[in-house]
């Protein structure tokens, strides 16, 4: 079960257009411009960024949710990006999602009954009675009970909601389940308990997430790897640990680096980065990046950078590492 | 150490239309001079509540402050007039809402949204107004200050905003500012900015800050002492070591337990189980005892006073030194309230 | 790599807990008591409905019977209650029996255009491309022009009477349901509970029926109940105009025309049929309102 | 901007250029023309000679073709009854349907505005009830009603101003009553939701927090903020007003556009109608590109880009 892939995905781009009138050209915003990773099965990959990065975006783009621009989506062999719509839905019970926001995501009119039996209904796993049975056992794997049937989601708290987001998406044993900040709505008490039921899950049905999240507290505690996203591009990708002892890309590590501190006494060494996140509409040249990183070179202002691979997967794209050694301590000891 | 503000038993109740509910029920705080006290507390526990009664912003129809002062430089603010407060807002105290992308009026520039409290509390010409706005906008770390002036909220981002927001606040030199949530909206390296930022402010301009908050690493990084607040009453309030060195209170204790970094990696976190109760279905005895790991028979039936060690308050039945088995020592555990 | 979900034993009874819940029509009331003017709105549309269905047996008078010895007799005179028109006609009777023309033409006018500018609203909204820009380019040019001379204009070409009225009135108000509904659907579609049903794998079709249309119920409710009102009183404006539904038929519109001759000598005939549309839309405005104000708030939650 | 106005214009013609079509279509399948156009004792070869004349006997979209390039050179044929040129017969009526218009635009915006920023100034008094009672009340009066009221009460009754006609100021003001009203009551009505909403905005918190008065507060912020959704109802209103300045000049015998459409829809007086649907679509698509400039000066996120 190790080491297999179970998804990967390369070159997929989201470009949205902008129409500024009849005689302006359109406006390309680059949500997601040329992204490259894999996910093996059972593990729980994170993207992480800041908000517009394209995160969200491309996990939307892989289930199809959006439609992407270009690119392959490779899901246990099959190129999700090229289904026709009638064979991708059915697909889709293998791959599920849980969403930010569990006011939203829940349709107001429908009892959690009706919520839960549908997607197994869509695809008509089981008769009806079965259906119910399942609906009940997955309530109370969630932490519900069959109590909560016939109520509407009005009547929940957020982070029962968000298990009963969780309990949709689990309900037809998906392989695979992209969570889009499953917990950035909650508060921090209700915020661990949901953490603590996804890693439950995760041990008991042999769950591969990929985990979209801004908190970069909740992916060092709960992925095994990470990547990083800047301006709709991924800039590094290592796992977790690495990732967060050994930084490598000028972003990550200001990224890092403005993460709170836990205790009052703890001393830190601050990379407070210049300006905002540019536009993607209308990104810098060479790598997007630059006009805010302590150690731009000329070269960055023109060049996209290549992919520099380190040690056990760890890839950075960035020219501090594609260019000699010397000039690299030159610049990390100047800054 | 002079009090610069105090709080005293505040209670505010609201009417829905339907019926009355009690979000802040008997809070007592205190803000010293030049010091940043933090409220900690989860959505719904009243830290915003207070934060506006300070302000008299509490929408005058609906709600009302049912008992308690809230003295200011010893007068108390509970009881002014809409005129009186007037002067107050944004002159000696001022605040900073979470939202800067809706908290500044998209139809007016930014020049003349804050002109705005020159024009109510100083005595100043158009020129000077302008050159004092400038100034302000340059010492909050707006670079092209002298364009941005004429410019509308919508051309600028969420992190600008927020620090248009904070030269608003600041533009009176007030004696306190009151931060509600300043970096929620904003993005991680965005926050840091923020956050550095306010701790200049308030050593430049020697004010005391009210930093409102659902993050404790806010509180931690930012705060001298900090109050955990939780369903409408005051849990705890400790000097920041001493809280996250050794919390006294069980949902303090929670709190900062389930913090992921406080936990192994891919292990269990700690959490606290069940919800906040509703203000409706709040009863006799301590709010937090439905979830309390250590709940004990007197906590459903007695409501627990707040303790106090030292500087450290805490209410909980725990704490009381019968219960502990700890004989009285002198001066330093006594019971207020 | 299956990992079966714990069995959970045959015996457990599903419970069903809408015992403790008020019916659909409990909670009509209760809301409705809350408000003065709900109150007043539901009332009238009550009696309004109740004098439509039996007002042809209420009626002390033949509001059809002319009779000229009794013409132009003030109010509270010879039994007539209202008074009498210029043919002797009594009024009270044909007010009652004009409210049913009124219900008719209000009822059926927004059943037809509701129903056509709903199905075109959601057409549009929810399948989007040239199908909806054609469409809605079309409601942007009927919108262009104002509602109660396009009526007019209708009505005048296709000629009077009470079918022509309706079919004038819904060719003139389609639109705003068309418009309405495709905004409803628009927001909807980007709402992330849609985007949740996607992502189970719901059909298109699964989506519009089953999420989107049952969310729409409300807004349709809303928007009718406030049409109403308009359509009662285009339907009395083109009447008192000389189209719409003709005499003798006693159409409240109608009946203020004939009366306008009659306005210097004769007060209560053009008095009683204006009071009787007043407190009609009246009674329908208040009743949508406050069915758009409980809806409403119904639907952010608490 | 500029592209935004020329995209406003060609959305103007194209809606002028449908609505004629609309009309000439419905005339046509509303049955024979030539009946249509002749008086109903007219004989079989009076019908056919005129039919000949007028064209009717050639296939419909060479007459529509025929119809469609007349009117954008503003020929619309003759009046059938008094035989004048039809175009200039509807624009002779323009300026009094103008009068009337206008002057009622502007008393109910000046009452309406004030009336709601006090309502929502002052909400839940006395005040703000009564003026909520009387714009329910306002909107649920049909205004020939109110027309014919007016006239009896200050026609038949005082005999203070006259019942119907122009010619002088006081011919205006019973008009311009009737008209108004429905318009004072639903703008009133807007008003003061809209500010409610608005004084319900951060921004507003913001402004009173920085020590704004109240009444500042309301009248220089949230008023300029509740402009703009006020811009547009009116807009979108002004269609409204248009249709009731028609019944309203029947009420009032006012010889405006409105009155000269409804004799001649009376009459079947078709060339004229055709002008006149022609004249108030363009007036009502104009007025509404006129809006949208304006609302894109009140809306500094428009304006800017």
């Amino acid at each position: 079960m190790e080491n297999q892939v179970l998804l990967s995905v390369k070159n997929l781009k989201k470009y949205y257009e902008i129409s500024q009138g009849m005689f302006k050209e359109k406006i390309v915003v680059r949500a997601v411009d040329d992204v490259n990773f894999t996910v093996m099965k059972g593990e729980t990959f994170a993207l992480v960024g800041e908000s517009g990065c394209g995160k969200s975006t491309t996990g939307r783009a892989i289930l199809r949710l959006t439609e992407p621009t270009d690119g392959e989506v490779i899901f246990n062999g099959t190129n999700l990006a090229l289904l026709p719509y009638e064979k991708m839905r059915s697909l889709r019970k293998h791959m599920q999602m849980v969403f930010q926001d569990p006011y939203a995501s829940l349709n107001p009119k429908k009892s959690i009954r009706q919520i839960l039996m549908e997607p197994l209904k869509v695809h008509s796993k089981f008769d009806k009675k079965e259906s119910l049975q399942k609906v009940i056992s997955i309530l109370q794997i969630v932490g519900l009970s069959e109590y909560h049937l016939d109520r509407y989601p009005h009547e929940f708290s957020g982070g029962q909601r968000q298990r009963i987001g969780i309990a949709r998406a689990m309900i037809l044993q998906p392989d695979f389940i992209i969570a889009d900040e499953p917990v950035s709505a909650l508060d921090v008490s209700v915020q661990s308990q949901v953490i603590n039921l996804m890693l439950e899950l995760q041990k008991e049905f042999g769950l591969t997430y990929l985990f979209i999240s801004h908190d970069l507290s909740v992916i060092q505690h709960m992925t095994d790897r990470v990547a990083v996203m800047y301006l709709g591009k991924i800039v590094e990708i290592a796992k977790t640990e690495d990732l967060f002892n050994n930084p490598k890309h000028p972003y990550t590590q200001a990224l890092l680096s403005a993460v709170p501190i836990t205790h009052p006494k703890e001393k830190k060494e601050r990379i407070i980065l210049k300006g905002d996140v540019p536009s993607p509409a209308n990104p810098p040249s060479g790598c997007t990046f630059h006009p805010r990183c302590p150690f731009a070179m000329e070269i960055c202002k023109s060049e996209l950078p290549d992919q520099a691979r380190f040690e056990e997967g760890h890839t950075v794209n960035c020219h501090l590492y594609s260019q000699n050694k010397e000039e690299i301590n030159y610049a990390i000891s100047h800054s | 150490m002079e009090k610069i503000l105090q709080v005293k038993d505040l209670r505010i109740q609201f009417n829905n239309g339907k019926e009355n509910i009690q979000p802040i029920r008997g809070v007592y705080f205190h803000v010293n001079k030049g010091e940043t006290l933090g409220i900690v507390g989860e959505s719904g526990c009243g830290k915003s509540v207070t934060s506006l009664s300070v302000m008299g912003l509490l929408p005058q129809k609906t709600s009302e402050i049912v008992s308690g002062e809230i003295l200011f430089n010893d007068r108390d603010l509970s009881r002014l007039t809409e005129r009186e407060f007037r002067k107050l807002r944004g002159n000696e105290i001022s605040m900073i809402f979470q939202e800067p992308m809706t908290s500044l009026n998209p139809v007016f520039t930014i020049g003349k949204q804050l002109s705005e409290p020159l024009r109510q509390h100083k005595k100043m010409s158009k020129s000077k107004i302008r050159e004092t706005i400038i100034a302000v906008l340059k010492q909050v770390g707006l670079p092209r200050a002298e364009q941005i002036i004429d410019e509308y909220p919508h051309q600028l981002s969420g992190g600008m905003r927020q620090r248009v927001m904070i030269s608003l606040a600041l533009l009176c030199q007030p004696k306190l500012m009151i931060a509600d949530e300043p970096t929620t909206a904003l993005d991680v390296t965005i926050q840091a900015q923020i956050l550095e930022l306010l701790k200049n402010i308030k050593r430049k301009n020697d004010m005391s800050l009210i930093l409102i908050t659902h993050d404790l690493s806010v509180v931690a990084e930012m705060c001298d002492r900090v109050v955990v607040m939780y369903a409408g009453e005051v849990v705890e309030e400790a000097e920041v070591n001493e809280l996250f060195d050794q919390p006294l209170h069980p949902y303090t204790q929670g709190l900062i337990q389930s913090l992921p970094s406080n936990n192994k990696r891919k292990s269990k976190l700690f959490s606290i189980q069940g919800q906040v109760p509703k203000p409706s279905e709040i009863k006799e005895g301590c709010v937090f005892a439905n979830r309390c790991p250590f709940v004990f028979g007197k906590c459903l039936t007695e409501t627990p006073p707040s303790f106090q060690k030292g500087k450290h308050i805490s209410k909980c039945w725990l704490q009381d030194p019968e219960e502990m088995e700890v004989k009285r020592i002198g001066e330093s555990s006594t019971v207020i309230s | 790599m299956t990992v079966d979900f714990p069995k959970v034993p045959h015996t457990t009874k599903i419970r069903n807990v809408r015992k403790n819940r008020q019916s659909a029509i409990t909670t009509f009331f209760l809301n409705l008591m809350r408000s003065w003017t709900g109150i007043i709105g539901f009332i009238i549309i009550l009696i309004l409905l109740l004098i439509s269905i039996f007002g042809q047996w209420i009626v002390p008078f033949d509001p059809l019977l002319a009779d000229f010895s009794k013409k132009l007799l003030p109010p509270m005179t010879g039994g007539h209650l209202l008074g009498t028109d210029q043919l002797g006609r009594d009024i009270f009777s044909r007010i009652i029996m004009g409210a049913k023309i009124s219900v008719i033409i209000g009822l059926s006018t927004v059943l037809i255009a509701g129903t056509f500018g709903t199905i075109v609203g959601i057409i549009s909204g929810y399948f989007r491309g040239w199908v909806d820009v054609v469409l809605m380019r079309i409601v942007d040019v009927q919108l262009s022009f104002p509602f109660i001379l396009l009526v007019l204009v209708i009505n005048a070409i296709i000629g009077s009477g009470l079918r022509n009225i309706i079919i004038s009135l819904a060719i003139g108000g389609w639109v705003i349901f068309a418009r309405v509904i495709r905004s409803e659907v628009l927001a909807l579609r980007e709402q992330e509970f849609i985007t949740a049903c996607v992502a189970t794998g719901v059909s298109k079709f699964g989506i519009l029926f089953k999420h989107i249309l049952p969310n729409l119920f409300t807004p349709i409710i809303i928007l009718s109940s406030l049409q109403i009102g308009t359509y009662i009183i285009a339907e009395a404006s083109v009447s008192f105009l000389g189209f719409g539904v003709q005499p003798p038929e006693p159409a409240w519109g109608n009946m203020l025309n004939e009366g306008k001759d009659y306005i210097f000598s004769s007060w209560w005939l053009i008095t009683f049929p204006g009071i009787a549309i007043m407190i009609t839309a009246l009674g329908v405005n208040l009743f949508g309102d406050w069915l758009r104000d409980t809806l409403d708030t119904e639907l952010k939650g608490e | 901007m500029l592209d935004f106005i020329i995209k406003r214009l060609i959305q103007v013609v194209v809606v002028v250029l449908l609505a004629l079509t609309v009309v000439f279509f419905l005339i046509r399948l509303s049955g024979d023309p030539t009946a249509l156009f002749l008086p109903p004792d007219a004989s079989r070869e009076q019908i056919e000679e005129y039919r000949e004349m007028l064209g009717f006997d050639r296939p419909i979209y060479i007459q529509y073709g025929e119809f469609m390039v007349n009117a954008v050179q503003g020929d619309f044929g003759q009046s059938l009854r008094s035989k004048e040129d039809a175009l200039p017969l509807v624009l002779s009526r323009l300026p009094a349907t103008f009068q009337l218009a206008i002057s009622a635009l502007i008393l109910s915006l000046l009452i309406a505005i004030p009336l709601g920023v006090l309502s929502a100034y002052k909400r839940n008094s006395v005040f703000d009830r009564i003026s909520v009672a009387l714009t329910v009340l306002g909107q649920a009066v049909p205004s020939f009603w109110l027309g014919l009221i007016l006239i009896y009460f200050f026609a038949a009754q005082l005999n203070i101003l006259p019942s119907g006609g122009a010619g002088s100021i006081v011919h205006l003001i019973l008009p311009m009553i009737t008209l108004a009203a429905y318009s004072v009551a639903r703008f009133t009505r807007f008003t003061r939701s809209t500010m409610l909403d608005v004084l319900r905005k951060d921004y507003i918190r913001t402004a009173k927090a920085s020590g704004v008065p109240t009444i500042r507060l309301v009248g220089r912020y949230a008023l300029k903020n509740s402009l703009i959704p006020i811009i547009t109802l009116v807009a979108l209103d002004l269609g409204t007003l248009l249709g009731g300045a028609v019944i309203t000049e029947v009420v009032f015998a006012w010889p405006g556009v409105g009155r000269l459409l409804m004799q001649s829809l009376m009459n079947r007086d078709f060339p004229i109608v055709l002008a006149g649907v022609f004249i108030v679509a363009l007036i009502y698509a104009v007025i509404n590109f006129i809006a949208d400039i304006l609302y894109a000066y009140v809306n500094p996120q428009i304006r800017v880009k």
